[in-house]
């Protein structure tokens, strides 16, 4: 059954996604990407790591998504509506998706199409891994965890500082 | 009453050597207002009067091209300092030679008196705004364009304030009915009723 | 929901559905504060402590678009008769209209250029109130008048 | 929402994408412009960067009933400017058109028209702290004052039979005698009305929401007040202390004792405590008013049609929202040649635009609020 | 077998739950508007049903035979998405909380950070509402909504932090078992405080209720909505309501535990509880004036957050001491 459940959400991913590129209306784009995270939450659910879907419901969907919509709200959609959506990109995004399918062939390729991975998992009594996600966090991958909280840091500083000089001009 | 003030201003306006019987009875109001603006401005004040010799109904009639002076000296004046134009308005006389008479309602807090000025023009002649000395007269002249249709020059902003722009006409004129017959403009909407 | 609005005949059950959708539509009615002059300060008084409009059900929004009832309050002038309509064409169905004084009912004292006549002339009344300006009192009884009127209307019946 | 009547200056300039800056529209039919005012707003993020009022929707053409009626039957027309203080609108008139006479009006009527004027601005003061306060957000308070209002149309409905629009003073005096209960009531309305102030202060004054929502905010100086003809209880805020009740007594007022309060930085804070203050203030005279109060007959011996003689005459008093006049011009006849109402609301109100510009969306509606206006008197 | 069961007797939990919801919200709008009345010296509702108690019924009814106005300048997709996406998150947090020991519908082991990720979506409906209206005050309205409650949410997930760290379990069961013997709030009062606030912000409610500040916005981000539309913004506003009060409720006031020396059910302790919190909610309403959009935010940016970050560590230092 869970197998159902992971087409369904990894579908509805796709489709999601798909319809996003293809949106004119930058809020509809915005608003599907919203759902392709849900489904996204749903494949984290179903792997077993429902910290993480949590996060990805609450950072991405509930946070970062509502800032892009805000700052899209502020901007003039009329007008990107009637903007052109094509500008003959055509030929190199080909390139690139042939390019990036190959990639995922190259790596991916030896699995066996049509039997993923079994987990050890059954729905709703998941064991608790937020201190499994914690131990390590702060034990094996402590190195990369500081890195990305100052290279966040220093993001942070520099939008402000950013944002400043625009006010001051 | 009113031959009284008749008297007043014919002796202040051509006899000034009958001064002495006009002096037993009393100086009329707004005198030393008179003497503020003919110091600066000889001539300008082309008549004179008051409501039963009220001080504060002293009115001064005033030409067409003093005005703005006039009234920039009255307001910096030390001993005038007319700082509020507190009404700013007109009155429609259809059979005068000059139909339009416009009033300036002069306070000053500093001495506590009244002034009014008044300016006499004709039909379609336009006024100098004194919005540059009163930012107050913005609106009303405004108001008075709107309701009698007299012009403003150098004017920031001359538009109706109170009726529509597509009014057409100018009310507040006497040979303009109460009823407004034929003047209504409102026009019922063509768009459809949501029910129907 | 226009789907089942006026295709039954008259009989028991229907009679029922519809006294009780009129029930509800009487208890609730939601007024559009339409203040325009001297009514309006009446108007904010039946509202306020002593009169009371609550109890009734009524509650003023300020929103075309969530209100049943538009209380015009207030002499209407040529130049408002516009936003009237507009404000009445957005109001949902089924929508009512209180003309709240003489002015509202028919221009009152002002007989002259500027004001409409009754704003009958642009949007159709219900219950004429009236008085200069009506006391909460009159306003009440205009509701309650209104109250009476919606009782027997029919919705589901033909 | 609205109906566009008007082209707004600030419309035509703004177009579809040239320029990041919001046009709003509050109006004609919106909660917190007290009445039909339209506001059109040019908005920088949440900052005003211009502004312009749009107003006339109640333009009932008082002016041009004026000329087409007689001196007394235009009382009634007075009541309906400022509704929310009409006998004090009363009194302007019926003061404006004795001046055109030397008649005698008894110190009984005088005493009456001047109590009755103060209550009317207990009346206008309680209508705008209530509905200044909702705009803040303060609910409490409206019901408040709509509470003690109530108590003076009460008043108001045993003197002259009207709530609202009363009719209260004839040319001459009064029309009847006010009837002993009036000033029984009166007297026990008085007595507890401080008490209720007080309530409404510890609710406000020292509120730190309520400080932090009116200090310093639509702040205009002396210079600027007078500039923009401001009168009332604005420029009173900005210290200029000047009251027409002393500058040029009418009515009883010579020979009543009361303070005139003035603010010091003219932020709409300032404006809120002179109004309390006046408040307080009123409710001393109308004590005086009682305790002074003289016998004798209410009204003078008027002749049996009003013809005033040939002449024009200017008349103003100090209305609850600032210097209410009148100017006449009479023909000799028994309908005035031209009426002219001197609106403090209007001429208050085309300060609005300075008072605004710099100042954030949601003091918009504070400072029109503190500036009081009622469109009746604003467009009549 | 087994699983069919178990979902028919989850379908009919679900089914249950919500029902009572919607029921007890439209009775909370009732007793909001009779406290309220009260307290401005009026009555409320009283003509319709004994003390107008049938008053949300006919509302109700009301909404439900209105005309549905969609604008003609609107997104109609975005503008029919708008209130269902408001009011789903609002009903499907129920899903986990704890009304007593044994009734709840489920109860999963990070319990806290789902009711924190659902409830945040609710911020979605309110700026596709503002959107698709197409209308300024609408937008303005969403705009404002959207930054209040994106701040407020921060301070409002710092704050239980403190709670957390104390309980060591992000699931509500244990949560409540934890404070058996002593409620959260007397060892966490800041995290109280700051929770209280964020919640009042989370919830649109008076001081923080800019986002329907009726005298400037009109009525805010839906102002445009008519009939049942309308009608789901007012109950998911109030459901969320009761949700952030049960979360407070778990986690300072020991759920559904009360004195042992009172022998009540769990559920009833419950209920007073909330009836507490929301009566707390409604008395704000009636006394205190609204702030102004960036006092707001200078409010929670320079008071709350610093507050928030104090007692976190605060809590970290005493609990390594201590414990």
């Amino acid at each position: 059954m869970e197998i159902y459940f992971f087409y369904m959400f990894a579908g509805g991913m796709i489709l999601t996604s798909l319809l996003m590129i293809t949106r004119a209306n930058v809020i509809h784009a915005a608003l599907l990407l919203v759902l392709t995270f849900f489904f996204l939450a749903g494949v984290f659910v179903l792997a077993g790591a429902e910290f993480l879907a949590a996060v990805q419901i609450l950072l991405y969907a509930g946070g970062i998504m509502v800032l892009y919509l805000f700052s899209i709200m502020l901007m003039n959609v009329e007008v990107a509506v009637r903007m052109r959506q094509w500008h003959r990109q055509g030929v190199v995004v080909l390139v690139a998706a042939v390019l990036l399918g190959l990639e995922i062939w190259a790596v991916l390729g030896e699995v066996e199409f049509g039997a993923p991975k079994q987990w050890e998992w059954s729905l709703g009594a998941t064991p608790g891994n937020v201190e499994a996600l914690g131990a390590v966090l702060y034990t094996k991958f402590l190195f990369p965890f500081e890195v990305a909280s100052i290279l966040l840091l220093a993001s942070m500083i520099g939008a402000i500082v950013l944002a400043k000089r625009t006010i001051e001009r | 009453m009113p031959d009284e003030v008749e008297e007043n201003s014919e002796q202040t306006n051509d006899a000034p050597d009958a001064d002495e019987p006009a002096e037993a009875v009393k100086t009329p109001p707004g005198e030393d207002l008179k003497e503020v603006v003919e110091s600066a401005f000889p001539g300008a004040v082309l008549e004179q009067s008051a409501y039963q010799d009220d001080e504060d109904e002293a009115t001064f009639v005033v030409g067409l091209d003093s005005i703005v002076d006039v009234s920039t000296h009255l307001r910096d004046h030390g001993d005038t300092l007319f700082k509020l134009l507190t009404d700013l308005t007109a009155v429609h006389y259809p059979e005068a030679e000059n139909p339009f008479e416009v009033l300036y309602q002069l306070y000053s807090i500093e001495h506590n008196r009244r002034l009014r000025l008044k300016v006499r023009i004709k039909e379609g002649q336009a006024m100098p705004t004194v919005s540059s000395v009163w930012s107050s007269a913005d609106w009303m002249e405004r108001e008075i364009y709107d309701l009698f249709g007299i012009e403003f020059e150098g004017h920031p902003d001359l538009r109706r304030i109170l009726l529509p722009d597509n009014w057409g006409s100018h009310p507040m004129r006497k040979d303009y009915p109460l009823e407004g017959r034929g003047e209504r403009i409102y026009t019922k909407p063509k768009r459809k009723e949501i029910g129907d | 929901m226009g789907i089942v609005e006026g295709k039954f005949s008259d009989n028991f059950v229907t009679s029922k559905v519809d006294s009780l959708v009129a029930w509800a539509r009487k208890s609730a009615l939601w007024p559009m504060t339409f203040g325009l002059a001297c009514c309006a300060i009446e108007m904010m008084a039946s509202g306020a402590a002593r009169y009371d409009f609550d109890r009734f059900g009524v509650i003023f929004r300020a929103t075309p678009r969530q209100s049943d009832v538009i209380i015009v309050a207030g002499t209407v002038t040529h130049k408002m008769g516009d936003a009237i309509r507009k404000v009445y064409d957005q109001m949902p169905e089924p929508r009512w209209v209180i003309a709240m004084g003489n002015c509202a009912t028919c221009g009152g004292p002002y007989a002259n250029y500027a004001v409409m006549q009754g704003v009958d002339e642009i949007i159709p009344v219900d219950v004429y109130i009236p008085g200069c300006p009506p006391r909460p009192e009159s306003l009440m009884w205009g509701v309650m008048q209104l109250q009476k009127k919606i009782e027997q209307e029919k919705y589901i019946r033909r | 929402m609205v109906g566009v009547a008007n082209t707004s200056r600030i419309e035509q300039q703004s177009t579809l994408h040239g320029t990041e800056e919001l046009v709003i529209n509050m109006g004609p039919q919106h909660p917190s412009t007290h009445g039909v005012l339209r506001v059109i707003l040019k908005l920088d993020g949440e900052t005003v960067n211009d502004l312009d009022c749009d107003i006339g929707y109640l333009h009932r053409g008082t002016e041009k009933i004026g000329e087409n009626i007689t001196y007394t039957m235009f009382i009634p027309y007075t009541d309906r400017l400022d509704y929310i203080a009409a006998p004090s609108n009363n009194l302007a008139w019926v003061t404006a058109v004795e001046k055109f006479f030397d008649w005698e009006i008894p110190m009984r009527a005088q005493y009456i028209r001047s109590m009755v004027g103060e209550l009317s601005r207990i009346a206008s003061h309680l209508l705008w702290l209530a509905t200044h306060a909702l705009d803040i957000g303060a609910m409490t308070v409206f019901l408040w004052c709509f509470r003690e209002r109530e108590m003076v149309l009460d008043l108001f409905e045993t003197a002259f039979g009207g709530r609202l629009t009363v009719n209260a003073f004839r040319l001459g005096g009064l029309h009847e005698d006010v009837p002993d209960k009036f000033l029984q009531l009166t007297q026990e309305f008085i007595d507890i009305f401080p008490s209720r102030i007080d309530d409404y202060e510890t609710l406000l004054t020292n509120n730190r929401i309520w400080l932090q929502r009116t200090r310093d905010v639509g702040i205009i100086s002396a210079e600027d007040a007078m500039d923009l003809g401001l009168t009332g209880p604005i420029i009173r805020g900005s210290g200029v202390r000047w009251d027409l009740r002393r500058a040029k007594p009418y009515a009883a007022y010579p020979y009543l004792d009361f303070v005139v309060p003035v603010g010091e930085n003219g932020d709409i804070y300032d404006r809120y405590l002179v109004r309390i203050e006046e408040l307080r203030q009123s409710t001393r005279i109308i004590q005086q008013c009682l305790d002074q109060l003289p016998g004798g007959p209410v009204t003078c011996k008027t002749p049996r049609t009003i013809k005033p003689p040939e002449g024009e005459i200017y008349h103003s008093i100090e209305n609850p929202k600032g210097e209410f006049g009148f100017y006449i011009v009479s023909d000799g006849t028994t309908t005035p040649y031209r009426v002219r109402i001197r609106p403090p609301s209007f001429i208050n109100l085309g300060g609005l635009k300075k008072l605004c510009i710099g100042q954030l969306v949601a003091d918009v509606v504070a400072i029109i609020g503190s500036i009081d206006i009622v469109l009746g008197e604003c467009d009549r | 077998m087994d699983m069919a069961l178990e979902v028919a007797v989850a379908a009919i939990k679900i089914f249950i739950v919500v029902n009572v919801v919607q029921l007890v919200v439209a009775y909370m709008i009732y007793v909001e508007r009779k406290v309220i009345a009260h307290a401005q010296l009026r009555l409320g509702p009283m003509r319709v049903g004994w003390h107008g108690l049938l008053q949300p019924i006919a509302d109700g009814l009301k909404l439900f035979f209105k005309e549905d106005i969609i604008p003609d300048k609107a997104d109609r997709v975005v503008f029919v998405l708008a209130p269902v996406m408001v009011l789903v998150p609002a009903l499907v947090v129920y899903a986990v909380l704890p009304f007593s020991a044994t009734f709840y519908i489920t109860q999963i082991n990070i319990g806290l950070f789902f009711v924190l990720a659902i409830s945040s979506l609710g911020v979605f409906g309110v700026v596709m509402a503002g959107w698709a209206s197409n209308s300024k005050y609408s937008l303005l309205g969403a705009l404002r909504s959207a930054a209040q409650m994106l701040s407020y949410e921060i301070f409002l997930g710092f704050s239980v932090i403190g709670p957390l760290m104390l309980a060591g379990s992000l699931n509500l069961q244990e949560i409540v078992h934890a404070q058996r013997d002593v409620w959260f709030v007397f060892y966490q009062p800041l995290a109280f405080i700051v929770f209280f606030v964020a919640a009042l912000a989370e919830t649109n409610r008076v001081p923080f209720d800019l986002p329907e500040a009726e005298t400037e916005l009109v009525a805010g981000f839906h102002t445009e909505y008519s009939g049942m539309k309308f009608a789901f913004f007012f109950l998911a506003e109030y459901a969320s309501m009761m949700v952030i009060s049960t979360i407070g409720i778990v986690l300072f006031f020991g759920g559904w535990e009360g004195p042992d020396f009172i022998p009540l059910p769990g559920f009833v302790w419950y209920c007073l509880k909330l009836g507490a919190f929301m009566f707390v909610f409604i008395w704000l309403r009636a006394t205190l004036p609204r702030y102004r959009y960036d006092q707001l935010m200078r409010v929670g940016w320079k008071f709350m957050f610093p507050l928030v970050m104090l007692n976190i560590f605060l809590t970290g230092f005493l609990k390594y001491l201590f414990l």
